[in-house]
């Protein structure tokens, strides 16, 4: 099975889908979940026969230029797999919301020209190719986003990803013109080290940082996976914002790093170990943790909430890759599996719940468990992980990272990085108390009804597999380790059911039992007691007051408004910067246009006059 | 007469050993709700300060009716309270007890003959101790606390009991006193 | 087999007696606070009588989420507990008592009873499990610093490891070793209790008692029980990072025990914080001392 | 077949319309598709007219690059003119003067006689835009292209009277071998250049522009913003490889002006909210880009890109100026939803405009990249840059312009698109993606080009 | 003191200038009284609003059952003056009624609705003035009134304490409560001369 013959079986069912979709809107989306579950089976059939380094060369067609070469990596597959498995699962949701998007067709074929995207970009060694598909992405994901609420978001969505693409163009062209060749892993080499490389360096940065919308480039970020249609979002913020990590991959992990070791701070030197090129990724990435939970305490939408959760966990993913290392590139890894998993089982469950009730604003829901326990549960296992607590994958990958912070001594970047890890308990937990718990409000009491199985399967499945990433976790690092190897690092020293850090031995099983052990406990305690009685909702300590209204017994709205007051003055300082530069483009436009293109002829003479004037002045 | 033999328990009496072991633990740590409605609640600053320190019985004030195990219901109670404090007495987790205080939930006291405030409180919740006075003073607090905990030794704090079996009769003065017990009141709505 | 079997008995155990133990120290901590205040107070062994009363009452419930979130909570503090080393040499799973694994361990317990409160419908609840969660992110992150410094200097994020370190002859403790670093761990830890000035989620005559608004009967005895071992665990990291851990058990209580009483003398004093003072707190000058500590400490390498 | 009949023929034609006033369409159409078709039959070489050899006499040169620009041009002009001759019967004369003047300016290798062919065809662009209904701004284009051609005459002056030819070719080689200096050029040079770039639309010698696009109608809208706008281009191209020499000053003062062109352009487009003079701004940008490309001697790459960007301002232009006709103004909100029920007519103009921004699976995508990539490996590093950044300028107002037109929800405005524009639009679309996949011929003419241009066309 | 009176002087000049006043009242240096004619008062209002008096310390009622009317008492206050204004006008007892004075001061609509609740007095111009406010699910006269008789009423309502005859004192004496329901009758006989 050929890279390419996948990538033509996208497109073409990509096509495929959009005319069966113009017949029938739902056949449309079934294609897009054949299509996605039989990529990512023969993707997952690729790693029987990978070795380091397999090339398959292109030979089917004959018209494309010879460059257009494809090449299975332990590091594309790794993305692959795991991008090819999200477009999986979300595609099942296709079919239950593609009737409420303007172009269903469109829509399901826009879906599988980005898998083929994805496709592109991880399982190639050309850089013009990697381009090719990257933007080939963003085009796709122009569509589909506008498909959803607004389309502002598009364009924010496309001017932050073109910036970061075109960035990694120049990036190319660079390396380009030092070898002569789009290879990637030639050019990579050939410029590491040298002055070329840091500028190379920081223009992958670039581009990654706008993948992943981390701050500063952050701003579309929540605008998109806010507004998109609900599976889009899902698929946004687990699989396509994977891109950005990468390309930090390929930036910070095959570039030698540039700049002094050791940068200084005020005298005390608190980046030993670090060049300076790590160290300012580093720092970025934590702000972009820190503006991201910020953020993402204040959002009322859950959507755009756990889009600034994802923004935060790229921040995680930028900081764990930049301090490189074992602990950090397998912490970056593995928190890009824990989070991709978690954001779209997440993601999915509210778009479960934004199915049946038509909106995902916290002030206008609540009680959804009554009605939807599983997706409940589902979400809740996700939320779990995105805190990073035991026993799901989610606390595997920032143990490892925050023994990589702490070894490394950074005692700033640890300040983000906790402050994000206990921040995330902040915001993840309004969505379960305002969305899931809370009173049963009676708009939506009729309306609600649980899930479809066919939308409750894939997300049973990743909620599965969190479990699965934070119980037994040895089995994803062992390949991770095959990836850190091919990386050229060393992999995690792992045992059979333990994993070795720097600092202490982790046995997550172990974890995972004694949790159980517990909660059988408090079970048992529980059980033995005397039965309670069930009582309403409503029957709650209201100071004896009567209220018969649910919305007053429910709190929603500015779930965290006395933090909020502390902050709010100072959040907003890159959507001011953006908004502001955006003035000032139209400003200068419309300056031009005032001094230049007016109704009198003698403004241009005048101009003529003063650039010859100009010469002239330069002459003599 | 000792008997010899070993008898299994029956489950009656499995039931009353353990309620009796319950009413120990009950009995020495009562969680009071204060309904400071008149001016008897302050006779309860002093009982529960360092001058008779009454967290020494093991009792202290809680915040919220489910946590609760005594309603003290300490002077008048105009109708307007008497609704709230039902559905607040209704709220509490079983076993409870209701201790009222002074002279106006014994018989209206100063206020027999106003409109507005109903006379006898254990008409409309049953009330397990009453303290007398105008107002009563804290040893007479106390005391009423001590004797309480003398009655549920004594299993004769049954008011919450009694509750569920007269319930229509307590409704139904109840709802000869205030109409209907729960009210739409536009403040909360 | 059998060793994981006897080492999971051994971690009930451990959790067992560390219920028991704070229970009782917390009976006789209220009477330290009643003679502080010039009362009598109660039996030492008053919030026994608590517990197993609340476990005797009948209750209430508001839905499934309500018990699950009750039994998720006391379930996974009982399993932090367990991994909780009692004296530096004796733990029930040996090697692998991670701080981290303590840390969000206790969170999961605050997710379980921060969920079971808000199914239960009730707006004060919430706005209880808001300001808790606001609380745990201000103390938290000063706290996580200095212990970042301890792992940092050490090399090890095994709390038994981190006492054995500072029983070491020459190592003092790190209250000493890092005074700054130690007055700011005293400060999160009364945060983590709960104590005055910190108990702002709480709040009884403010937002009645918060996320225990509607618990009554077995559902607040049992986590009545889970704040008991909450307590005891973050007591128990205290000793085991600042105090020089225990030789042996008697050792630990003591200092247990010195360190509970010395926290409630001190917050039976104080007033409460509002939300935001309680952050604007944390961030102002123990985050500034974790952070003037880690550098001291790490970089200049002035440990005492 | 002689490439003077491309000159002659029309202008012929234009006389004998005059005659048989009515059937001035008919012929228009006819001549210009026939002149399509004879470029079949071209001979390539050099055409003496009169007799008179190279440096003395008038020359048409027809290498393969004129070849190519006579190619786009003549058919560009056949469909603008199919498209249009039923509406504006009255200028079916003065079409076929411009048709004329075109062809002239791309065939001839003589500095007058190009002079001459831009009075003729500008002359021609006069009248032509006078069916706008706007007499201010054909005048202020009017005196505009006079000052600029007055100013291109008098740089060609002083080049006389410098080296005393005409003939580009032989000017040429004679400026190499002459050893003046730069600075002497610099002044003709620059005089010419601001000539030409009042046609060529760089700024600051452009506000005509605004006054003639932004009121265009359907026949001068692709006219101007097109046909002329190609043909300008080409010549352009012509001059920079062939006859300009820019050094010192001189390239410092272009420099200026092309930068400023393509950020100001860019920048003015992303402040409009209408749809016309958002399109005319970003041909602004082009145009200079063009010239940008062609100074930097990727000749073929440049012909691409007049050819990608001539196609689709075609296509834009028509199909905006359309639905302007109907909807009664250009702007964006009236605008909105637009494509809704036109879905073909939308595809089109969506591929057009992707291709215009340059993303994947387009000409333009294509395009931009040889350009970037030739650039880089020629070592220049700032005009890539450049040419990134305002591309995302570009491509934030055009996608905006996109989305806005393809969602609203109700009140979709009513419009009517006549069957022959559709298959003009959809052929066009369709090619520039098919060559925006199937790269290989493209990528190989364009290589090609620039091997043959630069010896037929500059060693005569 | 002499400004406070002057204060005074000034209020009364101002009223007494623009209106009727049926008569005026000096309670002490600092409030003043006025009873106007009931078409009087919103005008009146408005005038001392815009004077100064902004502010609408209370609106109340008092019951002459022997006049058969009501006498409607609004009570405005001057903050820069410290001059309390009363504004007192009859109403007609059987059909009491007076037009609200809500577009004056808005603060005015749960005075007045208590005032409906305790008196029945309607405003009309107020829509939410026959609301209950303080009496919940009331059923019976207003009881404010003077012919309404809280004691019967709590009879009839309430419960008593029923005791049991051996707690009753018997020894030759009156008990306490018998002799000050003898007390009460004696008093009405006195007030009403005799006549039941």
């Amino acid at each position: 099975m050929t890279v390419e013959f996948l990538i033509l079986v996208a497109l073409a069912s990509g096509i495929l889908a959009y005319f069966v979709g113009r017949l029938n809107k739902v056949l449309g989306a079934v294609v897009t979940i054949v299509a996605s579950m039989f990529i990512f089976i023969m993707i997952g059939y690729m790693m029987q026969d990978i070795n380091a380094g397999t090339t398959f060369n292109y030979n089917a067609v004959e018209y494309m230029p010879d460059f257009v070469t494809f090449m299975v990596t332990y590091l594309g597959l790794f993305f692959a797999i795991l991008v090819t498995f999200i477009f999986a699962m979300v595609s099942f949701f296709n079919p239950f919301f593609v009737e409420k998007y303007k172009y269903p067709a469109l829509y399901s074929m826009l879906y599988l020209f980005s898998l083929a995207g994805v496709l592109g970009v991880f399982l190639t060694d050309n850089f013009m190719v990697l381009f090719f598909f990257f933007e080939f992405i963003v085009w796709s994901g122009l569509f589909l986003i506008p498909l959803g609420k607004n389309n502002k978001a598009a364009i924010s969505y496309y001017a932050f990803s073109t910036a970061g693409s075109f960035a990694l163009l120049y990036a190319i062209f660079i390396m380009f013109a030092e070898t002569g060749s789009y290879n990637l892993h030639l050019g990579l080499a050939t410029v590491s080290g040298t002055t070329e490389g840091t500028y190379v360096l920081a223009l992958l940065a670039f581009a990654a940082f706008a993948k992943l919308g981390a701050f500063p480039l952050n701003v579309w970020l929540p605008r998109a996976l806010g507004k998109a249609p609900d599976p889009i979002t899902a698929v946004f913020s687990g699989g396509l914002e994977k891109l950005g990590a990468f390309v930090a991959v390929l930036a910070l992990v095959k570039l030698a790093p540039v700049g002094d070791i050791a940068g200084t701070l005020g005298g005390l030197t608190e980046a030993t170990f670090l060049f300076a090129s790590q160290y300012i990724v580093a720092t970025l990435g934590a702000m972009t943790i820190i503006f991201g939970t910020l953020m993402a305490i204040r959002q009322d939408d859950a959507k755009k909430l756990l889009a600034y959760s994802s923004m935060s966990n790229g921040g995680y993913i930028l900081v764990a890759l930049s301090l490189g290392g074992t602990l950090g590139l397998s912490g970056g890894l593995y928190h890009i599996v824990a989070h991709a998993l978690a954001s779209a089982a997440a993601f999915l469950a509210i778009g479960a719940v934004s199915r049946v009730t038509g909106t995902t604003k916290m002030s206008e829901l609540g009680g959804m468990i009554h009605k939807m326990p599983v997706t409940y549960m589902v979400y809740l296992i996700a939320i779990i992980s995105m805190a990073g607590i035991p026993p799901m994958g989610g606390f595997i990958s920032k143990w490892l990272i925050f023994q990589a912070v702490i070894d490394n001594g950074l005692i700033l970047i640890a300040v983000a990085v906790f402050f994000g890890s206990i921040g995330s308990f902040l915001y993840v937990f309004r969505p379960l108390a305002a969305l899931f718990l809370g009173q049963e409000l009676p708009q939506h009491r009729d309306k609600a009804k649980e899930a479809p199985f066919f939308m409750l399967l894939p997300m049973l499945i990743l909620s599965g597999l969190i479990v699965f990433t934070g119980v037994m976790p040895n089995i994803f690092l062992d390949f991770i380790n095959d990836v850190i190897a091919e990386l050229g690092g060393t992999g995690l020293l792992l045992g059979d059911y333990t994993i070795t850090g720097v600092n202490g031995v982790l046995q997550p099983t172990l974890i995972a039992s004694v949790f159980g052990v517990g909660v059988l406990i408090a079970f048992i305690i529980f059980i033995l007691l005397k039965k309670s009685k069930k009582v309403g909702l409503m029957d709650t300590y209201t100071a004896g007051n009567f209220i018969y209204t649910e919305e007053l017994m429910h709190y929603s709205l500015d779930f965290y408004a006395p933090l909020e007051r502390l902050y709010e003055k100072h959040i907003n300082i890159t959507k001011d910067f953006y908004k502001k530069l955006e003035n000032k483009v139209v400003d200068f436009g419309r300056m031009v246009k005032y001094f230049f293109f007016t109704n009198k002829p003698e403004i241009t003479v005048f101009w003529i006059i003063i650039l010859i004037g100009f010469l002239l002045w330069g002459e003599l | 007469m000792l008997s010899t033999k070993f008898s299994p328990m029956s489950k009656e009496e499995v039931d009353r050993k353990w309620w009796e072991i319950g009413d120990f633990f009950r009995r020495n740590s009562l969680w009071m709700l204060m309904y400071c409605t008149g001016c008897c609640a302050i006779e309860l600053p002093p009982a529960m300060t360092s001058a008779y320190d009454m967290e020494r019985l093991g009792m202290g004030p809680m915040a919220t009716p489910r946590q609760a195990d005594v309603l003290l219901v300490t002077g008048y109670l105009s109708l307007k309270t008497l609704r709230r404090l039902i559905y607040t007495y209704e709220q509490m987790s079983e076993p409870k007890y209701i201790v009222g205080f002074g002279s106006c939930t014994i018989n209206g006291g100063i206020y027999h003959d106003s409109h507005a405030v109903i006379n006898q409180l254990n008409k409309y919740v049953p009330v397990d101790v009453f303290v007398a006075g105008c107002m009563p003073n804290t040893e007479a607090v106390m005391n009423g606390f001590v004797d309480l905990m003398d009655l549920i030794k004594n299993k004769k704090a049954n008011g919450w009991k009694d509750y569920h079996e007269r319930y229509d009769w307590y409704l139904a003065n109840q709802k000869a006193a205030l109409g209907e017990v729960r009210v739409h009141d536009e403040f909360h709505e | 087999m059998i060793d994981i079997l006897l080492m999971i008995l051994t971690g009930i155990g451990v959790a067992f007696f560390g219920f028991v133990l704070q229970t009782s120290i917390a009976g006789v901590n209220r009477k330290v606070v009643a003679r502080v205040q010039k009362r009598y107070g109660p039996k030492w062994y008053q919030e026994f009588l608590d517990i197993f009363k609340l476990l005797s009452k009948r209750s209430v419930t508001h839905g499934w989420i309500f018990d699950f979130g009750v039994i998720m909570a006391l379930g996974v503090i009982i399993g932090t507990a367990m991994f909780m080393p009692l004296t530096s040499s004796f733990m029930a799973f040996d090697g692998y008592d991670n701080f981290f694994i303590f840390v969000y361990l206790i969170a999961v317990g605050m997710l379980g009873m921060a969920m079971s409160a808000s199914g239960s419908g009730n707006p004060l609840a919430s706005i209880g499990v808001m300001r808790a969660l606001t609380t745990m992110l201000a103390y938290e992150v000063p706290f996580m610093i200095v212990v970042l410094t301890i792992i940092k200097l050490t090399g090890t994020s095994s709390l038994s490891e981190i006492g054995l370190f500072q029983q070491v002859a020459g190592n003092s403790w790190f209250l000493i070793a890092l005074p700054i670093g130690g007055i700011v761990a005293v400060m999160a830890l009364m945060g983590m209790l709960g104590k005055k000035p910190f108990e702002t989620y709480i709040a009884p005559a403010e937002i009645a008692s918060g996320p225990m608004v509607e618990y009554g009967g077995k559902q607040l005895g049992m986590l009545f029980i889970m704040h008991e071992i909450t307590v005891f665990i973050e007591v128990s990291l205290f000793v085991h990072l600042f105090l020089g851990g225990a030789e042996n058990i008697v050792l630990f209580i003591v200092k247990y025990f010195v360190v509970y009483t010395i926290l409630n003398i001190i917050s039976s004093v104080y007033g409460r914080f509002k939300i935001d003072q309680v952050v604007l707190f944390f961030y102002k000058w123990p985050l500034i001392m974790a952070i003037t500590q880690a550098f001291i400490a790490i970089y200049l390498g002035w440990v005492i | 077949m002689s490439a003077i009949l491309l000159i002659a023929v029309p202008l012929l034609a234009a006389f004998i319309s005059i005659l048989f006033k009515k059937y001035a369409h008919y012929i228009l159409v006819f001549v210009s598709f026939a002149s399509v078709f004879a470029l079949e039959y071209m001979d390539l070489g050099t055409i003496t007219v009169g007799g008179f050899n190279a440096p003395f006499g008038i020359v048409l040169i027809l290498d393969d690059y004129s070849l190519i620009a006579l190619y786009i041009v003549n058919t560009l002009f056949f469909l603008v003119a199919i498209l249009n001759c039923n509406e504006f019967k009255k200028v079916g004369s003065i079409m076929l003067v411009a048709l004329a003047g075109l062809n002239g300016l791309l065939l001839t290798g003589d500095l007058f006689n190009l002079f001459v062919f831009l009075e003729v065809a500008g002359i021609a662009a006069y009248l032509i835009t006078t069916t706008n209904k706007k007499p201010l701004a054909t005048f202020n284009y009017l005196i505009q292209g006079t000052v600029g051609s007055s100013l291109y005459l008098l740089g060609l002056i002083l080049l006389y009277a410098m080296f005393g030819t005409l003939n580009m070719a032989d000017m040429a080689s004679s400026i190499a071998s002459s050893g003046y200096g730069a600075g002497v050029t610099a002044f003709p040079f620059l005089l010419m250049f601001i000539g030409f770039g009042v046609e060529a639309k760089l700024l600051p010698f452009n506000s005509w522009t605004k006054g003639i696009l932004a009121n265009s109608n359907r026949l001068t809208g692709p006219m101007i913003a097109s046909v002329y706008a190609a043909a300008i281009g080409f010549v352009f191209g012509r001059l920079l490889t062939n006859v300009f020499v820019i050094e010192d000053t001189f390239l410092i003062i272009v420099t200026i002006i092309l930068i400023f062109s393509v950020v100001a352009g860019e920048a003015m487009a992303y402040a409009s909210t209408k749809v016309r003079e958002i399109l005319l701004y970003s041909s602004v940008a082009q145009a200079a880009l063009v010239v940008v490309v062609f100074m930097s001697g990727f000749t073929g790459w440049a012909v691409y890109l007049i050819i990608g960007n001539a196609a689709a301002k075609l296509v834009l232009f028509l199909i905006t100026n359309t639905a302007t006709k109907q909807l009664g103004n250009d702007d964006v909100e009236t605008f909105k939803g637009l494509f809704v029920n036109n879905k073909i007519i939308g595809l089109s103009f969506t591929a057009v405009t992707l291709s215009v921004i340059g993303l994947p699976m387009f000409l333009g995508f294509v395009t931009k990249m040889n350009i970037l990539e030739n650039m880089f490996v020629s070592g220049d590093y700032i005009w890539p840059a450049i040419i990134l950044i305002t591309s995302v300028v570009e491509g934030i107002y055009f996608i905006r312009l996109l989305l806005n037109l393809w969602y609203k929800e109700n009140d979709l405005p009513e419009v009517k698109f006549e069957f022959v524009l559709k298959y003009v639009v959809v052929i066009i679309a369709l090619l520039i993606m098919v060559f925006g996949v199937y790269t290989e011929p493209v990528q190989e003419s364009a290589d090609d080009l620039v091997a043959y241009s630069y010896i037929e066309g500059g060693n005569l | 003191m002499t400004n406070s009176m002057s204060n005074i002087e000034f209020t009364t000049d101002l009223v007494e200038s623009k209106f009727s006043v049926l008569s005026t009242e000096v309670v002490d240096k600092y409030q003043v009284s006025f009873e106007v004619k009931k078409e009087d008062v919103h005008s009146l209002l408005s005038l001392l609003k815009s004077s100064g008096w902004i502010q609408l310390s209370y609106l109340s009622a008092v019951d002459w059952p022997l006049d058969n009317e009501f006498e409607v008492v609004y009570i405005v206050f001057n903050w820069d003056k410290a001059v309390h204004i009363q504004i007192r006008t009859r109403v007609d007892r059987e059909t009491p009624s007076i037009n609200s004075i809500l577009p004056i001061f808005p603060g005015c609509k749960y005075y007045e609705r208590e005032a409906h609740e305790f008196f029945g007095i309607k405003f009309p111009g107020n829509p939410d003035h026959e609301k209950q406010l303080i009496l919940e699910e009331w059923d019976d006269l207003p009881p404010l009134r003077k012919d309404f008789d809280p004691r019967a009423y709590s009879d009839k309502k309430f419960s008593k304490m029923e005791y049991k005859n051996d707690f009753v004192n018997t020894n030759g004496e009156v008990s306490k409560q018998d002799a000050r329901t003898k007390r009460y009758d004696d008093i009405d006989k006195l007030r009403t001369g005799g006549k039941k």
